[in-house]
């Protein structure tokens, strides 16, 4: 048994790391906010080169081969740096397409997302529940419908898009009949938006459909929001331990108070069991193990929790400098406010979790999709 | 324990009423946060008149001049929220007529009093709140904001922070170290800074919620005479205090939590998710009676304080916690408004779909920084413990 | 208006608190739970002597004529002083009878019960849920059926019961058919029984019937409990205070550690507007205010989760002196926790005043007794 | 990542399946107490001639001597536990085969593990821990339990509290301080002290959970031969420190845990209230999902502390947080537990109508216990601000 990231993994999160620290620090961030282009195509392209994009490609079509676990490292990094990417759509999308697309169609468009002339962006909202009316069916190869909250990162040129009874479609962004309504969060270093449908001819992935994929995928793209609002929270704990270090009121450093000590403590022993309730998670959906849907339930619900708590307290730690736009805390914040919600919310996984073990009828607010229990 | 109103209560909150109905379209909007225009001043002096603000001020300094009625302050707070007046609209100048006028009547000289306080109540003067400073937020007694005198004026030279309105203020109420040799405490005076005056510099402090209700204010040799200091030199912390405890009252207010958790049974029993109502998943609905009871409850504690208040009896830890638990109460019901609306609880203001302006969002942000501000959550509860339970003052190593 | 206690009031507290101080004393307690019949004996005839069975029984029957407010402050104090005595029966069958007994019920039975010739338990959890297949059904004059955890004091002759319609009926203690199990609880202060009824002969009170006293009976059983719980949370603060003055570890008062202080502001924060929620709940329900029933709820609810609270952290507070039973704190934290799921645990509670509040359909766990909605 | 089993691991559990099922028989009843009896040193002597206890103690001083293997360690703790046999069950005197006997292995002569080890390997020689006093818990160095020495012996006279199962043990492991003069921590020695030796006297101490698992022990000029002295004189704190490690990776196994998790499990979705399942209110679901989310986190972090150790690095911060975490979960399980049973949460072991004896109600307060002894919670955090974060270790004022 070797529980934990292999020396492999945990080069390769140091490389991403300082990629990030090179392309994505917290000055830079703020550009690309400002709308500096040219640093984030600077990001976007280092991103490509380092692989990000095609991790879990197999390396026959040109990536890296990697797993969900090796993909969660990456989220984590891109959470930590508040990383203004969202690589959910194109992490997914290479999931699909391995799984249940047809040999041309991997062929095709694995070779593109690695390439970085195809880039995806993934509306799964509306498989999970059916917020402002999400819902999406396809006829003849057209899909209908809206998807509400859709990861649409501005530079994507495609979307993948699941139907209601599971098949999985790719939607070229710029179709007749696809109306894309911005949506504007808290979070303005991720894109999200709305879809609206109206016989938009799509692509069906050959062997798609059915919900065992479907939840496989949605589990997944919880696994790496979680891992996203790990690495978030654990650069709070950290800022929030530096700055209590260096900030003095009544002529020692704040971290000399119990009441702040206890708080970075109280941080910390949340969020480190969370480590290894990810890498498991993640472990468990590259390897399919039966349960593995259930345990990113599991991370979903927990590491919420966890950083939304991590949050606040960080926050607090810092008092006023910490309310200000000026130290660009709250980018990581906003960003774990979101992910708390993205995927769903911690009651709704919970009361899926419950489903899934069989102790009870079904959430009360079911999936949209119908899916036998395991 | 009598909850009846008497008939002399029952008719001033008719009247209040009326009042209400007639004038409330003059009333700015709430999303107007310009403090200057002459439509605020005429709203306010139409309050003035009719003694819904500066009602117990004398009327030798512009007041209405009534006699102190807590009860009458109660419904005067209570109608105007009840008709969605808040704070913010009702008063152009709130840190003027609810923190420095107070402190004017109590510490200013009688030439002071006649000066300020007038046009104050009218709305043709301004204030900020000067005391802040990035070395002294919870420990504002560090503050290093100097001021020595020459000839017939301090000079003053300092930076304050999270002076909110500094960018439309006439006037700051301000901190200022004037006697350096003294002790922390001892060293400090309350003084009245004119914000036209040259060396002040005024930049926008952009907060996490995105908007820009604070400043920094930068002070460089900014003359002010002798005679805009209020109370005596170094007695500043003092003064400073009084005024404090005016401000502190207003935070944690829990009508206008009241107000919010109406909004969010609304939300709750209007808004659909899968096909059932948002209050049908009973985990929400748990939530949402929890901080009802808790709501509930402080808004009891208030009629208790009220009472004491009333009948001249010191309201001691009921008065204590308000803060501590109202601030904790708003932020956790925005919590609550932002789970349950799920992906669209994330949604800012200006975005397609977002409910109520982003309030819940703003609110949310806002409330987290009234738990760190205006005294911090840990302050407080070294000020419960302190001053409440009579807990040793110092703390100890381990 | 004047909102709070009345002079009147605070006086009658200080004289029931000095009452206690002298019958109830931690040494006493401690010796009544040890089986001094004779401590006892003093402790329940000083009562009787002040007052207390006959508190709410109006003063034309002997009784102090006073309400569920003052009901309310009594019981505040017995929690205060973990009082070996449970009134519960004797208020609420006095106020059973002041508002659904015939006169010659009102005339016989309140004598009895100011004399001291009648006390009374009450069994009302078949009332609110079937917990341990709870229910009590009438014909002719006859019931049966179970009641479980009934509040019986060792030395009640008679018991107040409601049946499946909302009857409420005068049981003797000894009466053919019924049996009676005892319920050892964490509690040893009070006394608590299963009761089997078959064909048991009853009395019933002339005007009984119907969902609505009984609700309200339910709300004042409630309200008392809740005064009960905050009244020995109150005394575990002040104990918590007190040792983090006395206590020295490093040399210091445990008290001026930061963490100490803050456990106890926090005690204390939440806590105190627990006063003004129960006075409230208190008066409307003795002024039959429309909501009353929705009030008690809401103090039932809040104090359960605070005292939960205190009674952890003021345990954790005294620290291992805490856990011994020799200090007897822990009288007053089993107090609470039995409290808690007296009358209904918060989760149920807060479903059933959603539902009295015409938000939800009912709580999943609906009440016993149908009951129109208000 | 690999969470595969060797096939020798493979067989080792499927050996030590084997052998559970076919000796299952013989292991003391958990409801049994009692620690001398000659049944349970049979039985600890089948599993030390087995090599599932005393593993890797080297067989010159008793042990299997088996090489240290962390995931055959980690069997046979999850497999006995599987079975039900607790650590109660397992070892009569678990302080000595946990504690002290890798003590004397670190810190003992050659000869002192000789005389110890092996009968206290073989259950022939309880003990109890001789640590915290009336006046040092989480200040534990403040003990003032003094040792002087006269001829060839200490003569020690103080008192300890505490001290578990010392009613029924031959022998304490004992802080004295020793060293009067010494600073605070540097004056303490760890001795040896016969429970059958003149002066001694154990009185029972009851707790809140109606039982008296623990006792105070009087020791009044209790003579110890000076060869009884582990380690340097004035050097006791380092070798209780070595104990303690050994006690607190004990406290808050997530395994057991897990355990109590099922049987909450099998509680809700057999028990029935108004008609429904206890599992069917969603807000006690929650709050069970919510628990297992954490409950497995920790066993997950259990699992990356084991490879960490094979290893031979050090875990650190996830190891630091494990009886924090560990002992609040096990609370708040028993919590749930005790609030889905509602009334029949608060019946008491004996009781008609009790489950599972009373073990929820038991393990309530006893988890609170633990929550506050064996180095309380607000220790545990200092510890992990301090070594986990690198935060400073004094405190100051406010």
């Amino acid at each position: 048994m070797d529980f934990g990231l292999s020396d492999d993994q945990r080069a390769f999160q140091d490389a991403f790391a300082q990629c990030l620290t090179d392309f994505s620090s917290t000055s830079t961030v703020r550009r690309i906010l400002d709308g500096d282009a040219a640093a984030a195509r600077a990001l976007q392209s280092r991103l490509n080169e380092v692989g990000a994009t095609g991790i879990v490609v197999p390396p026959e079509h040109g990536g890296l081969g990697l797993g969900v676990l090796d993909a969660a490292i990456v989220f984590e990094m891109l959470g930590r740096y508040v990383a203004p990417v969202d690589l959910t759509g194109s992490v997914l999308t290479s999931i699909a397409l391995s799984r249940s697309g047809s040999e041309s169609q991997k062929a095709v468009w694995l070779r593109k997302l690695v390439e970085g002339t195809a880039s995806f962006g993934t509306a799964l909202t509306h498989a999970i529940s059916d917020r402002e009316g999400g819902i999406v069916s396809s006829v003849a190869g057209r899909l209908n419908g809206r998807s509400f909250m859709a990861a649409c990162p501005p530079d994507s040129t495609h979307l993948l898009v699941p139907d209601s009874l599971g098949a999985l479609w790719i939607v070229t962004r710029d179709s007749p009949g696809l109306r894309e309504r911005q949506l504007v969060t808290v979070d303005r270093t991720r894109g999200f938006c709305t879809l609206e449908m109206e016989d938009v001819v799509a692509e069906r992935l050959a062997h798609s459909g059915g919900g065992e994929l479907l939840s496989e995928l949605i589990a997944i793209a919880r696994v790496l929001i979680s891992a996203d609002a790990l690495g978030a929270s654990q650069r709070m704990l950290e800022m929030a331990v530096a700055y209590a270090h260096d900030r003095k009121q009544f002529g020692v450093p704040i971290g000399s108070f119990q009441a702040v000590k206890h708080l970075c403590a109280e941080m910390a022993a949340e969020i480190e069991p969370c480590h290894a309730l990810l890498w498991f998670a993640s472990h468990s959906l590259d390897q399919r193990l039966p349960d593995a849907v259930v345990s990113a339930c599991h991370a979903k619900a927990r590491i919420a929790d966890v950083s939304q708590f991590v949050a606040r307290a960080a926050t607090e730690v810092h008092g006023g400098i910490g309310f200000t736009d000026e130290l660009g805390l709250h980018w990581w914040f906003k960003r774990i406010a979101v992910d708390r919600q993205l995927g769903g919310g911690p009651e709704l996984i919970r009361a899926e979790a419950a489903w899934r073990q069989g102790w009870t009828d079904g959430p009360r607010h079911a999936l949209a999709l119908s899916e036998g229990r395991r | 324990m009598d909850l009846t109103l008497t008939p002399d209560e029952l008719s001033f909150r008719q009247s209040l009423r009326e009042f209400i109905a007639a004038h409330r379209h003059l009333a700015p909007p709430e999303s107007d946060t310009r403090l200057g225009t002459e439509e605020r001043r005429l709203w306010q002096q139409l309050l003035l008149t009719n003694g819904f603000l500066g009602r117990t001020v004398p009327s030798r300094y512009g007041g209405y001049g009534a006699k102190p009625n807590l009860m009458e302050q109660r419904a005067i707070s209570e109608e105007f929220a009840a008709a969605g007046i808040t704070d913010r609209m009702l008063v152009a100048n709130r840190q003027g007529v609810s923190m420095l006028v107070p402190t004017l009547l109590e510490y200013g000289t009688e030439e002071q009093k006649q000066r300020w306080i007038p046009p104050t109540l009218r709305g043709e003067l301004i204030w900020c709140q000067g005391y802040s400073e990035p070395g002294a937020g919870s420990d504002l007694a560090a503050l290093s904001t100097r001021g020595r005198v020459e000839e017939d004026h301090f000079v003053i030279t300092g930076q304050k922070i999270w002076t909110s309105e500094a960018h439309q203020a006439d006037m700051m109420f301000c901190l200022v170290r004037t006697e350096p040799e003294a002790e922390k405490h001892g060293g400090i005076s309350f003084i009245l800074v004119p914000m036209s005056a040259a060396g002040i510099d005024v930049r926008p402090l952009k907060t996490m919620t995105g908007r820009s209700s604070f400043n920094e204010v930068f002070l460089t040799d900014v003359c002010v005479p002798l005679d805009h200091l209020v109370g005596a030199r170094g007695r500043g912390w003092e003064v400073a205090n009084e005024a404090l405890k005016h401000e502190r009252g207003a935070l944690g207010n829990p009508e206008v939590t009241q107000t919010r958790f109406q909004e969010l049974v609304e939300l709750m029993t209007s808004e659909k998710v899968n096909g059932c109502r948002l209050i049908d998943n009973p985990v929400y609905t748990d939530r949402l009676v929890k901080l009802q009871s808790w709501l509930m409850a402080l808004r009891l504690n208030s009629a208790r304080i009220l009472t004491c208040r009333m009948k001249g009896e010191e309201p001691g830890l009921c008065q204590l916690v308000v803060k501590l638990q109202g601030c904790e109460l708003n932020y956790q019901l925005s919590a609550l408004a932002i789970d349950v609306l799920g992906e669209v609880g994330v949604l800012d203001g200006g975005s397609d779909f977002v409910r109520a302006g982003g309030a819940w969002q703003n609110n949310y942000m806002f409330d987290l920084g009234l738990i760190i501000g205006g005294g911090t959550a840990q302050i407080q509860k070294n000020i419960i413990a302190e001053r409440g339970l009579g807990m040793p003052r110092r703390a100890h190593a381990v």
